[in-house]
C-alpha cells in the first residue's frame, strides 16, 4: 500500500512539463488555434520522442509500456500547457483499445501491430467515435477512425490524399467553444472489412475506452485547474489597487484559497481513479466517474473565480486564461458530462448492499 | 399598498406593446458591437425615437414621453416581452442621460439630451484606467486647463461601446496637485477630436465591445465639463449608481431569461432532471424578487425617496442571478453547452421552440462580465458592509 | 398601484417594535423557555392592546378591522423579538379563519362572535391542527383548538379546568429544538357538535389557512433575520482580534453582506404575498411559497454566517444569538418545509401556458 | 502506486475488527460532555487500553501498539465502522500526545503519555483566552517564573473537556514584557491546582462541552512546561497542526456520517427528491476524496515527509463537508428535522433503520463548531493564500 509516485514517474512528468513550457506557450496554443489543420505535426512528433504518445504501448511495438498510473501525470501537463493536439483520444484511449483488440485475434493483432508503432512513433492521430460523444473530436486530421456503429466498431483508414479521403470519411465541423478541439459529424462508409469487434466484445472495448477517456478528461483538468489558478495568483500579486497589491484583499485571498481545496481534493481521486482503471479494480467505473466530476467542478470553479480575480483583463482575448477556461468547460462535458457521471456513482452509492463507509475505500480492488 | 395597475398604466401597457410588435424587426440584428450591427442598432434607435418611444422618461422637450417611473418599468416589460433589439446607445440613455438632467446646466441639457434620446450621438463611457479599476480614485489621465480648452493626455481602457460611438463621458484630472477623489472633472469628449486614438480590444466572444482610447494633447471646450471643475467624483458616484442600479438592469431583462430559461428547461425536461428543475424555479423566483423590489424602489422614489448605497444590493443580486441562470441552462444543454450559435440545432433545441440554445453560451460569456463591471462584486460588498451595516473601514 | 406601506402602518409597526424592544427582550424570551405553561398571560393582553391580536378582527367585535397587508409588518417584529408566543395561530391564522367561518351560517357566526372578541382583548389562545404539520403548536395553553379530521373541521374548547381538560384533549408534547414554539400530538374527542365545516367548504378555509400560516412564518423570519444580521453586526463591530474589529476584515464584511442582500430581496416578496392574501390575488399560492422559501433562505444564511461570526461565543447556551437561530430553523419548517413550497412554485411556473416572463408580476392579481 | 492492503495489513484489521465487535458496548454512552457519560468514557477509554487499542501508533513503551500510520488510518476504520464510543481524551491522545512526543525530554515521555494512553488523565485544551481567540498571539495569561515553578495568573476559555477533565495544557506569557508570538511557554497545568477554578459553559446543545479556567496565582512546578521557555508558539503551531490535520479529523468519521446520510436517504427515498440525491452522493464522494488525500499524505509521511500547511486544507474540507451532510440529512428530515433525539420516532425514520434521525440536529449543532474551532476556517484561508499560494500578506 502506497499511495504515492515513483521518482521515475516524477521525473517523466517534470520532462514534460518542461518541454510543453517550452514549445507549448500560450503563443503556440494561438498559433494552432488559428491554423487550417489545428495541427503540428512536428510538436506532435516530439510529443511522441518523450514518449507521451506511446507511454501505453508495448516495449515490442517501440513504447514505454507504461499504464494509467504513468499516464496520468503527463495528461496533468498537456492540461497544464492547455495542449491543443489530441492526446487524449490517440494516447489515453486509441492505445489501450488497440492493445485490447491485438489480444481478440489475429486480425486484431495485425491491427494493433499496424498502428501502435506509428503511434509511438508520432506517425499518426486516431480518432474516436464513441457512443457517449455526439461527435468526433480532431477526425479531419485523424490517420485512424475507430468508430462505434450499431454493436460493431470500426476502424477506417482515411487515404492521406485529400481528395480519397472524402471519398472515404466525410468530417463536417461544428463550431464550438474552445478552438483547441475541433469536433466533427462523421459520415463514413462501414462494412464488413472495416469492422474489427462486435457484440460483447466491441462493448467490452467501448466500455473501457469510455473510462479513459473520461479518466484522461479529469487529468488534464488537474493540470488546467492548477495552471488557471497559477495564472489569478500571478496577477493578483502583481496588479495593485488602492496601493497594494489585490492579492493582499481577503476577498481574493479566499476566493482562491477555495480553488486550492477544491484542487488538492481533486487530485486523490483522480489519482486512485487510474490506478483503478490500470489495474481493472472492481470499483473503476465509480472511481472514473468521482475523478471526472471532482476535477471537473475544480476547474468550473477555477475558471469562474480566475476570471472574476482577473477583471476586466480576464475578460479579453489578449489575456491568455481564456486558453485554459474553454479547455476546462469543454473537457467537463467530453466523455460524459456531469449528470451521467453523478448518475453513475449515484447508483453505486445507492445499491443495496453497497460496499461504502469506512474500510471500504480500497475494497473495490481487483 | 396596491400592486394594481391603474387603467392609465394599463393604456400605457396597451400603447407600448402595439408599437412595438408593429416596429419590433422580426430578424434578429447583428451584435452591436460589429460595425454592422451598431449602425443597424442606431437605425433601430432611430425608429424607437420617431415613435416617440426611445426614452419614455424622459421629458418632452429632450426627446422623450415624459412619463413617469413606474410607466417606464411598463414600458421595458413590454420592450423585453416583444424581443426588441438591445440598447447600443445605453451608456448615453441610462448613465449620462440622467446625469446631465441633474448635473447639466439648461444649455448641456439642450445641446446633449436630444441627440442621445435619438441616437445621433452615442455614447461611450470612460470610466477606467489601467490602473484604475476597482480603485477609480486612482485616475490619472489628466486634463489641463489652458483657456477655454481642456487639453486631455492619459489613457482609459474598457471603454464599453468605444470601438464604434461618436462620443465619450469620463473623468479627468484637471488638478495636477491633486490625489485620489479631489481634482477630478467629469468632461464629455468626441471621439474624433484630434488626439484621440481609439483601439478596439477583443473580447471573450471575439467581438470588439470595449476599447482603449488614447488622448493625446486632445483640446476639449470647457463647456464640455459637467458639474463644476473638481467636482468629477460626485457626479461620477450619482453615475455609477445609475449604472448598478435602476435604470440599465431593468428587471424585465432578467425576467425574460428567466422565461427563456424555463421553456428550455420544458423543452429538456425528458433529460433534465428534479435537481435542474429546482435550479430553474429558483432563477425565476428571483428574477420576480428583483422585479418586487424594483417596483418597490420605484414607488419610494416617486415618493420623494433618493437611491443611494441600495444599489450595491442590486449589482450583486442581478449579476449573480445572470451567471446563475445562464450556467442553469448550460448544465440543462449538457455536452452540447458548448456548441457555438452557428452549429445546427439538435432535436432537443429545437423542440425548445424560439430559444435556440447555443444563444446561451454567448449569454454566459456576457454574464461573467456582470460581476466584474460597475463596480466589482468585491467592491460592492465593501459598500454594503461599510455604508449600509455600519462595519469599521476595511484597512 | 404603490408598492409601499402607509405612515399609519408604519407606525403601528414602530410601537410594536419598541414595546417588544423593552418587554421581551432575550430575558423574557429565556424566561418564558423555561417556565412550566410556556405562557404569559400579561404579556398577551399587552400585545391585545396594541392591536397586535385583533388586527384582523373586524372592528365591530372589538379588533382593528386590518387585514395581511398592515398584520405583515406586525408579524415582522414578532419575529425580530423572537416572541414565543402563539400569535402566529392566534392571529394570523384563527382571527380570519373564525371570520371566514362567521360568514358560513348561523353557526359560524356565533363561533365568530365568542371568539374574535375575546381574542381581540387578549382573553384567548387559538391552536390550529392543520393537516400540513404533523403536531400542534401551543395546543396544550389553548383556549380554543380548530383542529381537521378527515375532510371536516371541527372547533373544540378544552374546559379551563385542568382535570376536565385532559377529559376532552389530549396533548402529548413533542421535545424541539425551539423552546419557544411548544408542540404537541393532539388526541380529542370530535363529534358532530364540534363539527363547523366539512367537504369543500372546510378544504377552503383550510387552504387559506395554510397561506396565511406559511406568510406569517415568512413574515417572521424577516424580522428574525434582520435581527440575527443587527446582532452580528454588532458583535463585529465591538469584538478585536489582530488590533482591530473583525467587522473591518473583508471575510467578515462580506459574510454579511451577502446576509443583506438575500434579506432586502426576501423583503419585497414577503410584502407582495401579504398583499396577495389580504387580495385574494389569484397568484397568491406561489406568492405565498416564494415568500416563504425566500424569508426561509435568508433565515438559514443569517444564522449560519451570524454563528461563524461570533466564533466560540456564538455556541454558547449563554449568548443570545440562538434564540432566534432556533427560531429561523423552526418557522422554516412550520407551515410547509422547503419542498413542499417549492413543488407549488414549481407548478405554476412549469404549467402550459403559465403566466411568466416580463409584465406578468401583477397580473395574477384578483 | 499500490493501493493494495498488504496481508498484515489485513491481519491488523481483522484483528482489530475481531477486539471491537467483541468489546464496543452495545448500547450508546451519555455524552461526554455530562458527568456520567464523562466516566462512562473513561471506563471505554480503559478496556481499549487494556485491549491494546487504545494509541495503536504508539510506542508499546507509552501504552500504544507500535502501527505505522496506515494501521493507525485502518484502526480508525474498524473504530468507526464497530460506532465505537467517542473519544474523551482527544485532546490528550491526538493533540497533546503527539506533541510530547516531539517536543517532550524523556522523563515527560515518561510520565505524561501512558497516562495519556490509558486516559487515567483526561485533558482539556486551553487554547482560547477572551481577547485572544483567532488570534493566539494575544494571549495574555501569564506564567511568572518563582524557583521552580510558575505562577499562573489569567483565564483561559472555551477549554474543551474543561467541565471534567483532570489537566489542562496551554500557552502562558512567561516574559511579561513580550508581545505576540514572543515570550510564551507551552505549559501542563493539573486542573486541581490550589488557585485553579473551571467554570463550565453550556453550548447550544445544553451540555458543558467546554469551561472557563480561571488562574489566581496557581503554581506549576518548571518541569511542567513543554520545550524551552519562550519555545511555546512554535510548539503551539505543532500541535494547531495536528488539530487541523490527520489525527483528530480520521476520515473515517465522515465516511460513518456519509455511510448514515446514505442510509437516512434510501429510507426517505419516496419522499426526498433527486435533488437531495445529488447532494447525498456528493456528500459521500468528497468523504471518499478526504480518506484518499488522507491516505495519500500518509504516504508521503512514511516516506519521510512532513505536514506544513496542507493542514489547513483539510480543516476547510473536513468541517465544511459535516456541516453539508448533516444539512443535507436534516433536508431529508423535512419536517422531522426539528425534533429531539427523545421525541418518539417517524414511520419513516424507523425505516431508515438503525440510523435514529434525530441524532441528526445534535450532529448538526455540532458540525456548526467545525469551522469556528481549531482556528476559524477563515484563518485557515488566510493561510492557504499566504502560505501556500504565496499571495501578499493581508493589511
Amino acid at each position: 500500500m502506497r499511495f504515492g509516485f515513483s521518482d521515475e514517474q516524477l521525473l517523466l512528468q517534470s520532462t514534460v512539463r518542461d518541454f510543453l513550457r517550452k514549445e507549448c506557450p500560450p503563443e503556440a496554443v494561438r498559433r494552432l488555434w488559428a491554423s487550417e489543420t489545428g495541427h503540428d505535426p512536428a510538436l506532435w512528433a516530439q510529443l511522441a520522442e518523450l514518449g507521451v504518445l506511446g507511454a501505453g504501448v508495448p516495449e515490442a511495438h517501440g513504447g514505454l509500456g507504461l499504464d494509467e498510473r504513468d499516464l496520468v501525470l503527463l495528461l496533468e501537463e498537456t492540461g497544464r500547457a492547455a495542449l491543443p493536439l489530441p492526446v487524449v483520444a490517440t494516447a489515453a484511449v486509441a492505445v489501450p483499445l488497440l492493445r485490447e483488440l491485438g489480444e481478440t485475434g489475429a486480425a486484431g493483432a495485425a491491427l494493433a501491430a499496424r498502428w501502435l508503432p506509428r503511434i509511438a512513433a508520432g506517425d499518426a492521430i486516431v480518432a474516436i467515435g464513441h457512443p457517449e460523444n455526439e461527435f468526433v473530436a480532431d477526425a479531419a486530421v485523424a490517420d485512424l477512425l475507430l468508430i462505434a456503429e450499431g454493436d460493431a466498431l470500426h476502424a477506417i483508414e482515411p487515404a492521406s490524399d485529400a481528395a480519397n479521403r472524402s471519398d472515404r470519411v466525410r468530417c463536417i465541423r461544428q463550431p464550438a467553444n474552445d478552438p483547441g478541439r475541433r469536433i466533427y459529424a462523421v459520415e463514413c462508409r462501414t462494412s464488413a472489412e472495416t469492422q474489427v469487434a462486435t457484440g460483447a466484445a466491441a462493448q467490452r472495448l467501448l466500455d473501457a475506452a469510455f473510462e479513459r477517456g473520461a479518466l484522461a478528461c479529469a487529468a488534464q483538468l488537474l493540470g488546467a485547474t492548477e495552471q488557471m489558478l497559477a495564472l489569478a495568483v500571478s496577477y493578483a500579486c502583481q496588479r495593485e489597487q488602492f496601493g497594494r497589491p489585490i492579492g493582499s484583499f481577503q476577498a481574493v485571498q479566499h476566493q482562491l484559497a477555495d480553488v486550492k481545496v477544491q484542487l488538492e481534493y481533486a487530485r486523490p481521486v483522480v489519482y486512485k481513479a487510474a490506478w483503478s482503471v490500470a489495474c481493472r479494480a472492481r470499483s473503476r467505473a465509480v472511481d472514473v466517474s468521482h475523478a471526472k466530476l471532482a476535477a471537473g467542478a475544480a476547474g468550473a470553479l477555477a475558471a469562474r473565480r480566475a476570471l472574476q480575480v482577473h477583471g476586466a483583463i480576464g475578460y479579453t482575448w489578449e489575456q491568455d486564461l481564456h486558453l485554459w477556461m474553454r479547455r476546462a468547460w469543454s473537457l467537463a462535458l467530453d466523455w460524459g458530462a456531469e449528470p451521467r457521471h453523478l448518475a453513475r456513482v449515484s447508483e453505486f452509492v445507492l445499491a443495496d448492499g453497497a460496499p461504502i463507509g469506512p474500510g471500504h475505500t480500497f475494497e473495490g480492488a481487483a | 399598498m396596491d400592486l394594481l395597475p391603474t387603467a392609465a398604466q394599463q393604456a400605457f401597457r396597451a400603447g407600448a406593446r402595439a408599437w412595438l410588435e408593429a416596429n419590433v424587426p422580426s430578424t434578429s440584428l447583428r451584435s452591436f458591437d460589429t460595425r454592422e450591427g451598431f449602425e443597424q442598432h442606431r437605425a433601430w434607435e432611430r425608429r424607437l425615437h420617431a415613435g416617440g418611444f426611445a426614452m419614455v422618461p424622459w421629458p418632452v422637450e429632450y426627446g422623450g414621453r415624459g412619463a413617469d417611473l413606474l410607466e417606464w418599468l411598463i414600458f421595458e416589460e413590454e420592450y423585453y416581452r416583444a424581443g426588441a433589439p438591445k440598447r447600443v446607445n445605453q451608456n448615453g440613455i441610462f448613465l449620462l442621460g440622467p446625469t446631465i438632467m441633474e448635473f447639466g446646466t439648461p444649455a448641456q441639457k439642450a445641446r446633449f439630451l436630444p441627440q442621445i434620446a435619438s441616437s445621433e450621438e452615442v455614447w461611450a463611457q470612460g470610466w477606467s484606467e489601467p490602473n484604475a479599476g476597482s480603485d477609480m480614485a486612482a485616475i490619472q489621465a489628466q486634463a489641463r486647463r489652458e483657456g477655454d480648452h481642456y487639453i486631455l493626455r492619459g489613457q482609459k481602457t474598457w471603454a464599453s461601446r468605444g470601438a464604434f460611438a461618436d462620443w465619450l463621458f469620463g473623468m479627468f484630472r484637471t488638478d495636477p496637485a491633486s490625489e485620489r477623489h479631489k481634482g477630478l472633472s467629469f468632461l464629455l469628449v468626441p471621439l474624433d477630436t484630434p488626439g484621440v486614438t481609439v483601439r478596439p480590444i477583443a473580447q471573450l466572444s471575439g467581438e470588439t465591445g470595449f476599447a482603449e482610447v488614447f488622448f493625446d494633447d486632445a483640446r476639449v471646450p470647457v463647456e464640455n465639463r459637467l458639474a463644476g471643475e473638481g467636482d468629477g467624483w460626485r457626479v461620477a458616484m450619482a453615475t455609477a449608481g445609475f449604472e448598478r442600479g435602476l435604470m440599465l438592469r431593468s428587471p424585465a431583462r432578467f425576467q425574460k431569461t428567466a422565461q427563456q430559461l424555463v421553456a428550455l428547461y420544458r423543452g429538456h425536461a425528458d433529460r433534465a432532471g428534479e435537481a435542474l428543475r429546482n435550479d430553474v424555479v429558483r432563477c425565476w423566483m428571483d428574477a420576480e424578487a428583483y422585479a418586487l423590489e424594483t417596483y418597490r424602489t420605484v414607488s419610494r422614489l416617486l415618493a420623494g425617496g433618493k437611491i443611494g448605497f441600495e444599489a450595491s444590493l442590486n449589482k450583486i443580486f442581478w449579476s449573480e442571478l445572470d451567471v446563475r441562470m445562464h450556467e442553469t441552462a448550460l448544465r440543462i444543454l449538457g455536452p452540447r453547452a458548448d456548441l457555438l450559435a452557428e452549429a445546427p440545432a439538435s432535436h432537443a433545441s429545437t423542440r425548445a421552440g424560439s430559444v435556440s440554445g447555443t444563444d446561451w453560451l454567448d449569454g454566459y460569456l456576457f454574464s461573467l462580465s456582470g460581476p466584474i463591471y460597475a463596480g466589482t462584486n468585491e467592491i460592492q460588498r465593501n459598500l454594503i458592509a461599510e455604508r449600509i451595516l455600519g462595519l469599521p473601514r476595511s484597512a
